[in-house]
């Protein structure tokens, strides 16, 4: 054979692992302001570029700069820093509530914190979301009352969803919130299917999907992204790019020879890839992607680059498999920490504000929490009776569920 | 009364829902311009707008994924998968997503689609033209199965499955696409218009799910069918002389027990005849059923006449179908035991 | 004699085919260098290296597609689903590619395929931590399906899996990872090292497919379970005072028919215990056989004790889960028709 | 809300429908040598605009000009051309002996020719291939008897596939053409687990995928492309790019926005766009990305632009979707005439030969069909013993499938 050299299997190995020193030299940072801002209209293939670069407005001293500065007022930043640092009291404390042994599951979104935050003020609040999650913050910044999630977490009697779901697989149709599904990019392809009926109904309300940077790998995502592409559905694709797959490094999932974001390039659609640790950036990308698909030329997708700082859920130890510092060598920073330097920088904020704050959000999740244990953990054991099991498996009971209703007791 | 044969009368039920409801949209494989490979749905684009009948990327869980969103929104989505044997890339979408969502959603999110998909043998078509997959679905909580055997019923339980608010797997034996094919693959077969099952209304009206229907009542033995097997049934009992009562299930989930059991224990024998797989196929679970409802009235063992446990093979389709001869064995053996 | 609790034992099958047969590679979700999320991988990557033992993209599709694609080449893929949940989106990859390959080419190309994953509830996880979709595979011709119950078991059934020329689902009942789990979920479980089933030989043994176990002899009634239910049964079995005979199938395709034939003509009755839901469930086809192979024998209805039909609810689990008391009470009904 | 004009949903339509005249006035036709040859080592990113453009090296007066010209000797051209006419021949035998009830199905490769025939000319006879229903011309090619082909599409009593498969669902280990299934794109990874197979065991043998630009839309091609970027496969992946999917044109697959071959873009792999009707373009194409393969630099997409000239199958009528004279008006020619144009602007080759050469397929195709029939079709019934029929499902037939075959009489 003509060349006859041994082949090789290449298996991705992340720059370090535990016992290493972290090791972000690999991530280009551009800096803040030096990405230019198309027009909603432009052709993909003449803004391919924002694929392979990194959309950021925050600079090292928490000043907004370049075309992609929302131009947010100091009201609008400071209940953005507010949901943002009140997501994270709820994460902390529920997570400990875990630990407790009040429920059996929790996963958190630290360090991820502007995606669900800044990407809900950024979008109307008609508009349809579904998320993985780690987009709690979207429910938060929507309004939705703390105690109501926390009844899902603990599967209380007061969980609407009847204590059938894992906690956080959160489910409001009144916050335009979709059930969350254990299945792993189900719902990106969903979404795209959603945009579409809007759009077969001449609705105004658009679609929004998130995905894991691991999850891409789903023939889902590849499905979303085909029929967003053929019938140029009104959906923002989001991928959220963490760094990590519980402990697969983004490597295994596609990420050591291109961007997620160049995914995009594969179907003609636009492609924004942004530091998602800049709430402002992460805010005026989702807007350019909502006005785009509000004015009928489809679908974005957005890689939201960020760092997934916390275990990949309570049953995690994430020392296992990646250096136990390797967090703090994170070179984009914490979201809340940059916009509060931001709104400081502005004369807008104050240590002792953030300080005062802090305490108020601990404060909100602490009466939640008192209100809904209230009504039950799952370590106390009240939750719904044994028969509203066999409720809404169908929209009437047919006559074996009944009968098996009966074996039960019930 | 019109005549129409299958084909027909599924697009008949599909022309009257989109015309009642304009929530309903058809999409699928080659479904738009064309109306399908088995032109089921020829004239909805042209009568509806490309937006409400319209092609797709070739993608089975894409076509069952945008269905989900759609039913989530609020649309009636019947989608149609072009042969049955290809609804597998689906599966995660339709047993994780489609049927699930009302349980996990505590009814806040539901999933109102209709899956339509052609299935069995009797065209040549090999082992990838040629399954019945029902077996699966019935064991997936949250769905519905139906299985219609002749023009009136499909329009009836097509309407009817439109209608409902949860997930229906719609199957359609096409070999009874253009009339009563009994297995006698030598013979012709009569077209639906010398049918009386091919007269259809034009109009709406439904055939509920979840009711059998008695396609011959009989006293010896009770033959439990569905789809093309009903007519292969009812050539065995002529051919055989055997009394039987053939019951034809039309709905597999939820099943109509009562007209099983009530048969049975007039009959005290029951044959079971499917064309899928035998091992763990919809046979196993009427079996049990039978054996758990009519035990005391069972006179001898529950015969299954079933497709073989093998792929469905090309040249020897015949050899693989269960055809009025081995019916016709299974009955004797249902009602003296050899 | 070395004990190991059933991650162990798993690992250690890995490890000694690994040794014996550089044809033999391990692949999945986060099964490299972190070892699988219950461990059972832990340590190959780092003594076989990153190409036998690697992390694979989210893709269940993706990874039995190219396990498929290296059983044709000639290698022997071991991969692991996450949870068994998390195996339809491969549905197509399995029934459509793994299960028809060695009938489609006429035996030119096979896939020697292991698909392990875990199955089964009792973590508190919910509807996709929980399901046990044996019966689907059961009902694809082409594939086996064994569900091990303890170390000893688990290690010989997943040598012979791995040395098997055809493509084999390797269930793994997670409740049974620590110790024999007897569905007293309020009782602390006694781990394998204390029973006589965590003995499990260092090196090659195989426990062959398609062969049960006798997990306790009588002569009342019989019992049909496999993985958890083994113990459930066996817990229900002490706490009733019924002289049950117990069988633990250990493979669900092929099944030992003789031994489930022979015992229930010995007791004339039968319980089957499963705790997938129920409708189409594997106890279907057991209550099928069951009747078909031993009419003459029954003298009361073959019971069916199993998760009822609806997804597994996280808060509920307990009430979902068929239990000793409602594994007691079918044996009573079973012994007694009451 | 910001924005409220009505959202539309987009269907694509193509360019004409029965009745109107063929438009392929989009197809962008690039000079033949126009295009450069990049180094096998390249970084895709380096060469991403041949994802756009047309490899092509036949010009307009049958000369082959340009870096990708791959200076094939007369003897090899005249070799392409017989095996492209033999295929051409072989598809229009068996379609008639389809219609003349001698077996159930039939499908042709008509006008695709260069694409089996070349690729198996650029490859090692010992590359395994995992083609579609299209590529009979890999096998020809490879020289396997016509007589054992014509055995499957009868499934006749020496069909080594026992007549359980479909006609043209071809599988031969030796020929290194792995089983056709009907399932569409599911040999796509599995090609890439093959290359992986060969890397893992320290092999030279490169695997090679076919897919059309229909079944790209399933998930198996993402997870074709993922993988083989992943782990940097030594396969190629090819996109044959015909038009049309039974009666869906390509812009129901997503090829309204962009090329198939820009799927690769997305994945950090290197992307060949290709004239599929150019035997010299396709041969050399496929021979850059076999070396790229076996020097360990990974995969390749290669999308071969061509165009379906017959009907989808024996069972399909294309006038019903497309107008009857659409393939006179497309824009890349025949394969077969332009080689043979090619061979005859070299001197090297004459009408007259032509003729000859024709007539000397034709009879070989004769011949060859003379002794299958002699083993039976589908139509006379000859064919294996139903006993068979249990066989296969697995290697020891279990208890129940023997006594089902007992059942049956066996
Ligand atoms: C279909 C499917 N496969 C596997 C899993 C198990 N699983 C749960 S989370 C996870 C990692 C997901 O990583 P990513 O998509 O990056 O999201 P992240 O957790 O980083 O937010 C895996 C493999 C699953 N839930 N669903
Ligand atoms: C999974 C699956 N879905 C649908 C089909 C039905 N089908 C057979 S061929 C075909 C069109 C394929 O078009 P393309 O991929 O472009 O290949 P071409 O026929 O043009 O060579 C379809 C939809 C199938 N065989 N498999
Ligand atoms: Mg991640
Ligand atoms: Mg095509």
């Amino acid at each position: 054979m003509k060349n006859s050299v041994p082949l090789r299997l290449h298996v991705p190995e992340p720059p370090a692992r535990p016992g290493q020193a972290p090791d972000f030299s690999w991530v280009k940072v551009p800096a803040a302001g030096s990405v230019s801002r198309p027009d909603i209209g432009t052709d993909p293939h003449d803004m391919r570029e924002h694929a392979y670069t990194m959309i950021r407005v925050l600079d090292g001293d928490g000043k907004a700069v370049g075309p992609w500065n929302p131009r947010l007022d100091a009201e609008t930043l400071r209940r953005g820093l507010r949901t943002m640092a009140l997501t994270r009291a709820y994460d902390d404390r529920l997570f400990r509530a875990q630990r407790q042994g009040k429920t059996s599951f929790y996963m958190r979104c630290t360090g991820e914190e502007a995606i669900g935050v800044a990407q809900a003020m950024a979008l109307d609040n008609r508009d349809m979301t579904f998320p993985t999650y780690r987009q709690q913050g979207l429910l938060i910044a929507r309004g939705w009352p703390l105690v109501d999630m926390m009844n899902q977490v603990f599967s209380n009697t007061r969980d609407r969803l009847k204590g059938r779901q894992m906690p956080v697989m959160y489910s409001s149709k009144a916050a335009g919130f979709f059930s969350i599904s254990g299945n792993l990019a189900t719902q990106f392809p969903q979404a795209v299917g959603w945009a579409m009926a809007s759009a077969i109904k001449r609705d105004t309300r658009i679609a929004v999907g998130w995905i894991g940077e691991g999850a891409t790998a789903e023939g889902d995502f590849h499905h979303a992204c085909t029929f967003a592409s053929v019938y140029r559905a009104p959906v923002i694709l989001n991928i959220v790019n963490n760094q990590y797959a519980i402990s697969s490094f983004q490597g295994i999932a596609g990420g050591e020879h291109t961007t997620f974001a160049a995914r995009a390039r594969g179907y003609g659609l636009p492609a924004l890839r942004v530091d998602g640790n800049d709430f402002l950036a992460v805010h005026a990308a989702t807007g350019w992607a909502a006005d785009r698909a509000r004015a009928n030329f489809g679908a974005t997708l957005i890689e939201l680059f960020s760092y997934r700082a916390s275990a990949h859920s309570t049953s995690d130890d994430p020392s296992k498999y990646r250096p136990e510092d390797e967090a703090a060598h994170w070179p984009l920073g914490d979201p809340i920490a940059r916009l509060k330097a931001h709104l400081i920088a502005l004369g807008e904020w104050s240590e002792e504000r953030q300080r005062q704050m802090e305490a108020e959000v601990k404060e909100e999740v602490r009466a939640a929490m008192r209100e809904a244990e209230s009504y039950g953990t799952l370590g106390t054991g009240e939750h719904h009776s044994p028969a509203t099991m066999f409720d809404d498996v169908f929209k009437e009971m047919p006559w074996h569920l009944r009968r098996q209703r009966q074996e039960l007791g019930f | 009364m019109p005549k129409m044969n299958m084909v027909q009368a599924l697009n008949s039920a599909m022309d009257v829902m989109m015309a009642r409801d304009d929530n309903v949209v058809v999409f699928g494989e080659d479904v738009g311009y064309f109306g399908g490979v088995f032109r089921c749905t020829e004239g909805l684009q042209r009568k509806y707008g490309p937006d409400r009948a319209f092609d797709t990327p070739i993608a089975e869980a894409g076509i069952l994924a945008t269905a989900v969103g759609m039913g989530a929104y609020g649309l009636r989505p019947v989608v149609e998968i072009q042969f049955a044997d290809y609804i597998y890339p689906a599966t995660d979408q339709l047993i994780s997503e489609a049927a699930r969502l009302r349980y996990r959603s505590a009814g806040e999110f539901t999933a109102p689609i209709t899956v339509r998909a052609p299935c069995g043998g009797g065209i040549f078509g090999g082992q990838t033209h040629s399954q019945s997959p029902e077996a699966i679905f019935t064991h997936v909580c949250g769905l519905k199965t139906v299985m219609p055997s002749n023009p009136y019923d499909a329009k009836g339980l097509l309407i009817s499955a439109i209608e409902d608010d949860d997930p229906v797997i719609f199957l359609e034996p096409k070999r009874l696409y253009n009339g009563p094919f009994d297995g006698h693959h030598d013979r012709p077969v009569t077209p639906w218009t010398e049918h009386p099952a091919g007269d259809v209304p034009e109009g709406h009206y439904r055939v509920p799910l979840g009711k059998a229907a008695v396609a011959r009542a009989g006293e010896s033995v009770t033959v439990l069918a569905y789809g093309t097997m009903v007519y292969v049934a009812l050539a065995a009992v002529a051919e055989s002389g055997i009394d039987a009562e053939v019951i034809d299930l039309r709905t597999l989930l939820p099943l109509d027990i009562d007209t099983i059991v009530d048969s049975v224990k007039k009959t005290g024998r029951c044959v079971i005849v499917h064309e899928a797989t035998r091992t763990s196929g919809f046979g196993a679970e009427l079996s049990a059923l039978v054996q758990e409802n009519c035990f005391y009235s069972l006179e001898l063992p529950i015969v299954r006449v079933t497709g073989w446990d093998t792929p469905y093979p090309h040249s020897l389709e015949w050899d693989y179908f269960p055809g009025p001869k081995r019916v016709a064995d299974g009955l004797r053996r249902a009602v003296d035991g050899t």
